[in-house]
């Protein structure tokens, strides 16, 4: 790992909830073009984690360097931020009161001030790819869950983030539309080459796109381990056991 | 004793007076409530240091008291002291009192019913506090307000029927005196609950229709 | 002296007059709440029940109480209940019975409101293990919707006792009437007793009534963050 | 004990029975008379929570004379026909003025006071004519015989309120330019008020105060008729006069203004 | 197929809600002991289906032959037959507002009136099976949702029923609570010879232990195929297509 080219690095991160100290002395970085999948079992901190990197939730102690730069956590640098760190959701969040394109240019063109005209262009660019060009002056309550994520995946690219964080985002889609979204993002990892990281209970993608994985439990890193080296032979039990039990 | 169509016949011209100064006192007490309530609840979404504490105040006292009291307050004792205003200026002044608190009760139910995650959505593609107020939080908060605020609006209608105690001559008050002065109370009570019949029942479908249409421009079912 | 108007209070029996007018009001709001929220559960069950004509009449009977200005029913119940139908009722029993009637009108539709919003899976669940219908309402349904429906009841309940304001205007002898005798009685002596006297009405009404609605505020508040995780 | 309301034992609405309805008073034990509670000195409650004045101290007389207790219930002017017709009371003793209209409603017994409208005015500012009031704004209180009187003049603006605290704390107020209402709670009323005068001291048709029944009572209304010829004759009524009004009357007021004197 | 020991069986059955026609002739039998799933893509009329059997949807036409007797569909009768015919749904759908233990005896004691004794009994006894005795006093908001699953699973046992419906019951589940909640139904199809209809994703599961698949498709039975077969070797191309569309 080059310290040269490392977008986000998290050092010694602590995060309680009130009492529960859900985050315990969280170490890591992540370079240009990596895609670290956050593995582990349920209530251990993997969205809380992928949260406190966008601002969502605060933290304790610790310190996030982006792109260099130590984060200083207010709420108007989060803000700023926010338009280079991406995020999407495992709820099909699309804003119920805006057309599909409405929903994608908010951002580029209130935030960053673009002209509408030069953000629809990307905008369709990015519709053509999803495969849901015709879809853009509909509701979101005229698409399918499957279509709604990929819109949302799209909303958040318009951006043009530097770093992608996506937090479970096939866990509320029938299995039939799942397909379709991993592998948009499977095609940014490996097409667009962008950084990311990726939580996920779908292990095959996993294996798939993770250059890394972070397998996390009761909010500490246990392992931290190439992609292929963590599914085929994980260097903790735990990390065994938790493989074993993703397969029926 | 049965009812004479005749007595009613009689009266219906004061009775329309009165109906029309009802309307008249309700619209502007309405309009004059929604402002406040709209106002009260910016400055308590915003927190806007002092005022949003004073606001606060105000919807509790405004809320736990009758209007009755509130009227006598303003009709009754605030002259005593100097300050004195007409009747029906002491009846709109009542009514936006209670309603305002009334009316920011429902805007700040309907924005605290934006889902959280509609909110961090739109955090997470790098809305300011005010884009996200502009573009998520109200439009989807107002929609769910309506129901609040339609019941607010009838409710407000119906109170207008406690300004009889500060002489003002609404419906209520002129069935009232047309009781004490020809004793017909069968027509005249008759004649008064088909009044507010008449304002209340178009306006609470229109109202429920609004509901639908709010609700289905906004969220889509 | 506009400051001195407070000495009216303690004249002679006058504010032992004005708590006993406040205690008639809150007798009178107490017994027709009780009485007004049972038969609202009651009606607010048979109003989620298939059979339409039933529907129909207690829609109907919601919607009358909904229209007529608690002022209007007063004078109805107090002036022509006795004249066309032969019940006659005195004063104070006329205001527990229009309260409690409209505490009903209200109630049965905040109880529908709740039995309605019980997710659907958990009634069907009720049936699929073989519950009546009674049984399914005994054990599963109204359980559930007494804790949705409690902030609202709450609400009304601080409604009710703000419309007891309205007793004086049918002889009924209430804080507001009391407050009346005591400002006619003693306004030559204390000019701005009217002043103090509507003050410390406007202080029990608030008193009563802020506390219930803290209350309900709170538990609204808690079932809020519930529901958002 | 006072300022309580009507008695509860009193369900059944039809007068015409057979039982005359003066038996059936005694068989009751009460009579449930209505009267005002906020109207010096006539019928009002005092510091001490006691219902006093002229009207309570012939109703009182009219219980005992009965040999029954008396049940109170207050009300305002214009609810003193309804509170009869709706059987929530057997007789009113609130200064209710004798009018044609009324009579069309009530029975009223033989008179035991005498009355007409009055106007009350600042002093600095005094109404002496109603021509002079053309325009301006006249205070009265619903279902009084002021409110009726100037109904039919017109030019007037009539604030019409439910109470008599209401309209003199309106007046008080400055609400309206004057306060029209009969002139014997006037002349009590401003000597209490030294910024106030009786500019107009009588105006419409002179008028009487009676006792009414409901309408149709016979055996009510004949026994009251006599109960009022045998106190008049028996001077209980310049007694009444003497202990509950004079006190509040200033000089210019002589009792045979007020009271029926055989 | 023998005709002796089919414990229901559904005839000719036609579903519509108003104008959406969603199930078309419906006709299959299930013996005593049988294990049937139910497989189909999303909307295929699955829950449909399954939720007629037990009386929860009306139909508009066709036979159920329950225990060799047509069912007449009155809300009475479907109410006596629930006792018979069990269910369980995708949400944990145990009564918040009484205990675990509480909920298991509901039917067995109000319906049928059994001894609280004695149905406790049972309910101990099946708890002690899927391992949560201990939580017999805990409320449902106590447990996980695995946990809350499997109580659900011992309720419809309690009542000793001859058939089991259960509707994707795994959906809403964490992934490592998944195997959990399918172990107990396999070993109610393999140890206590249960007969059952089940409707799931998980298609290694199904092939476990499904004697019978049922694959639907709009509203229709496209194949009905012994369980080994259908997995390896499905005999519509449309059930192929979807059995590749299930795993990543
Ligand atoms: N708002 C909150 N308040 C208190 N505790 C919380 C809150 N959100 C999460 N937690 C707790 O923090 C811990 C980590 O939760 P988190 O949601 O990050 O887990 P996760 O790994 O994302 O699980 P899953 O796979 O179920 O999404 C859990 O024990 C959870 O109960
Ligand atoms: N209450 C309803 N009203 C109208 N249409 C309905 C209703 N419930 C289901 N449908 C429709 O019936 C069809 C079958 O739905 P069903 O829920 O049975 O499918 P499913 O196979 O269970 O799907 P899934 O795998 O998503 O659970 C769908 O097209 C659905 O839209
Ligand atoms: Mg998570
Ligand atoms: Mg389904």
């Amino acid at each position: 790992m080059q310290m040269a080219e490392q977008i986000l690095s998290v050092a010694h991160l602590e995060k309680s909830y009130q009492k529960r100290h859900v985050l315990h002395d969280i170490n890591f970085s992540i370079a240009k073009g990596e895609v670290v999948a956050l593995l582990g079992p349920s209530g251990s901190g993997k969205s809380t984690l992928i949260r406190c990197l966008n601002g969502l939730e605060e933290y304790q102690q610790g310190t996030l360097t982006f792109n260099g730069e130590e984060v200083t956590p207010t709420e108007k640098n989060w803000q700023q931020l926010r338009q280079k760190i991406g995020m999407v959701f495992q709820s099909y969040d699309l804003f119920p009161n805006l057309t599909v394109l409405d929903n994608i240019l908010l951002g580029p063109v209130k935030v960053q001030h673009q002209s509408r005209e030069e953000a629809k262009a990307t905008a369709e660019k990015l519709l053509d790819q999803v495969g849901l060009r015709e879809y853009e002056n509909s509701y979101p309550r005229q698409l399918s869950g499957g279509q709604k994520q990929r819109i949302a995946i799209v909303r958040a690219l318009a951006l043009n983030p530097e770093l992608m964080l996506f937090d479970e985002v096939t866990a509320s889609l029938d299995p039939e539309m799942v397909r379709g979204v991993l592998n948009i993002i499977t095609e940014l990892a490996q097409d667009s080459n962008m950084t990311m990281i990726v939580v996920t209970h779908e292990m095959n993608f996993a294996k798939q796109i993770a250059d890394r994985v972070l397998f996390l439990e009761d909010g500490k890193i246990l392992e931290q381990t190439p992609g292929k080296q963590f599914f085929e032979d994980p260097q903790t039990d735990r990390a065994k056991a938790f493989l074993e039990s993703m397969d029926f | 004793m049965g009812i004479s169509w005749q007595v009613i016949q009689q009266s219906l011209p004061v009775f329309e007076k009165g109906l029309v100064l009802t309307l008249w006192l309700s619209l502007i007490g309405i309009i004059g409530a929604i402002i406040v309530g709209l106002v009260c609840s910016l400055l308590q979404y915003f927190k806007v240091p002092v005022l949003h504490q004073i606001v606060s105040v105000y919807v509790e006292v405004s809320r736990n008291t009758p209007l009755l009291v509130q009227l006598f307050f303003l009709y009754y004792a605030f002259p005593v002291f100097g300050f004195k205003m007409n009747a029906e200026m002491c009846g709109i002044v009542g009514l936006i009192f209670l309603g305002g608190s009334y009316m920011a009760e429902g805007f700040t139910g309907g924005f605290n019913g934006v889902s959280k995650t509609q909110v961090e959505t739109g955090k997470a593609i790098g809305l300011t506090r005010g884009q996200l107020a502009r573009y998520v939080v109200f439009p989807q908060g107002f929609a769910l307000s309506v129901p609040a605020l339609a019941a607010n609006i009838i409710f407000l209608i119906k109170e207008t029927s406690i300004f009889t105690v500060i002489a003002i001559p609404e419906l209520t008050n002129t069935a009232l005196d047309l009781i004490g002065m020809y004793y017909r109370s069968n027509e005249y009570l008759l004649v008064l609950v088909v009044g507010y019949a008449i304002i209340l029942i178009p306006l609470s479908i229109l109202l429920t229709i609004l509901e639908k249409r709010v609700r289905y421009g906004a969220f889509g079912n | 002296m506009a400051h001195s108007g407070i000495n009216v209070l303690f004249e002679g029996r006058n504010l032992a007059r004005l708590f006993g007018g406040l205690w008639t009001t809150i007798e009178i709001a107490a017994i027709a709440l009780v009485l007004g929220l049972i038969l609202g559960v009651v009606l607010g069950v048979l109003r989620t029940f298939k059979n339409r004509p039933l529907r129909f009449i207690l829609r109907l009977y919601l919607e009358f109480f909904r229209i007529v200005p608690t002022v209007v029913l007063l004078f109805l119940f107090y002036y022509i209940l006795p004249r066309q139908m032969g019940v006659n009722l005195p004063a104070n029993e006329v205001a527990i019975l229009v309260f409690a009637l409209w505490t009903a009108a209200e109630m049965s539709d905040i109880v529908r409101g709740a039995l309605i919003s019980v997710p659907q899976h958990q009634r069907e669940s009720g049936l699929a293990i073989g519950l009546g219908r009674w049984q399914l309402y005994r054990y599963v349904l109204i359980p559930q919707a007494v804790a949705l429906e409690l902030p609202a009841t709450i609400n009304l309940v601080t409604r009710v006792i703000k419309t007891t304001s309205l007793l004086m205007l049918i002889s009924v002898m209430d804080v507001i009437n009391v407050g009346q005798q005591v400002v006619e009685a003693n306004g030559q002596k204390y000019p701005t007793g009217v002043f103090w006297v509507y003050g410390i009405i406007f202080v029990m009404y608030f008193v009563i009534d802020y506390p219930l609605s803290w209350w309900a505020k709170r538990m609204d508040k808690k079932r809020l963050e519930r529901a958002n995780g | 004990g006072c300022g309580s309301n009507s008695s509860k034992s009193s369900s059944s609405s039809s007068s015409s029975d057979n039982q005359s309805t003066v038996q059936k008073i005694k068989k009751r034990g009460t009579i449930r008379i209505a009267v005002f509670g906020d109207l010096p000195p006539y019928g009002w409650v005092n510091k001490n929570g006691q219902r006093v004045g002229y009207d309570l101290t012939l109703a009182r007389k009219v219980a005992k004379d009965l040999g029954v207790k008396a049940k109170f219930v207050q009300v305002n002017a214009n609810n003193r026909v309804d509170a009869l017709n709706s059987n929530k009371v057997d007789m009113v003793l609130a200064n209710f003025t004798v009018t044609p209209e009324r009579k069309q409603v009530v029975d009223f017994a033989n008179p035991y006071m005498k009355v007409s409208v009055g106007v009350v005015s600042k002093k600095s500012n005094p109404i002496t004519k109603a021509s002079q009031l053309n325009g301006k704004k006249l205070i009265v209180t619903k279902g009084t015989t002021a409110e009726n009187y100037f109904t039919k003049q017109s030019g007037v603006n009539l604030l019409k309120f439910d109470s008599k605290t209401q309209q003199f704390n309106a007046l008080k107020n400055g609400r309206g330019a004057a306060l029209a209402d009969d002139n014997s709670y006037l002349y009590a009323w401003v000597k209490n008020q030294p910024k106030y005068t009786v500019g107009i001291k009588s105006i419409g048709p002179k008028q009487y105060i009676a006792p009414a029944v409901k309408k149709g009572n016979k055996s009510l209304l004949n026994w009251t008729n006599k109960e009022i010829n045998k106190l008049t004759k028996n001077s209980f009524f310049e007694q009444d006069y003497n202990s509950q009004l004079k006190p509040y009357f200033g000089s210019e007021v002589k009792p045979s203004d007020i009271i029926i004197t055989k």
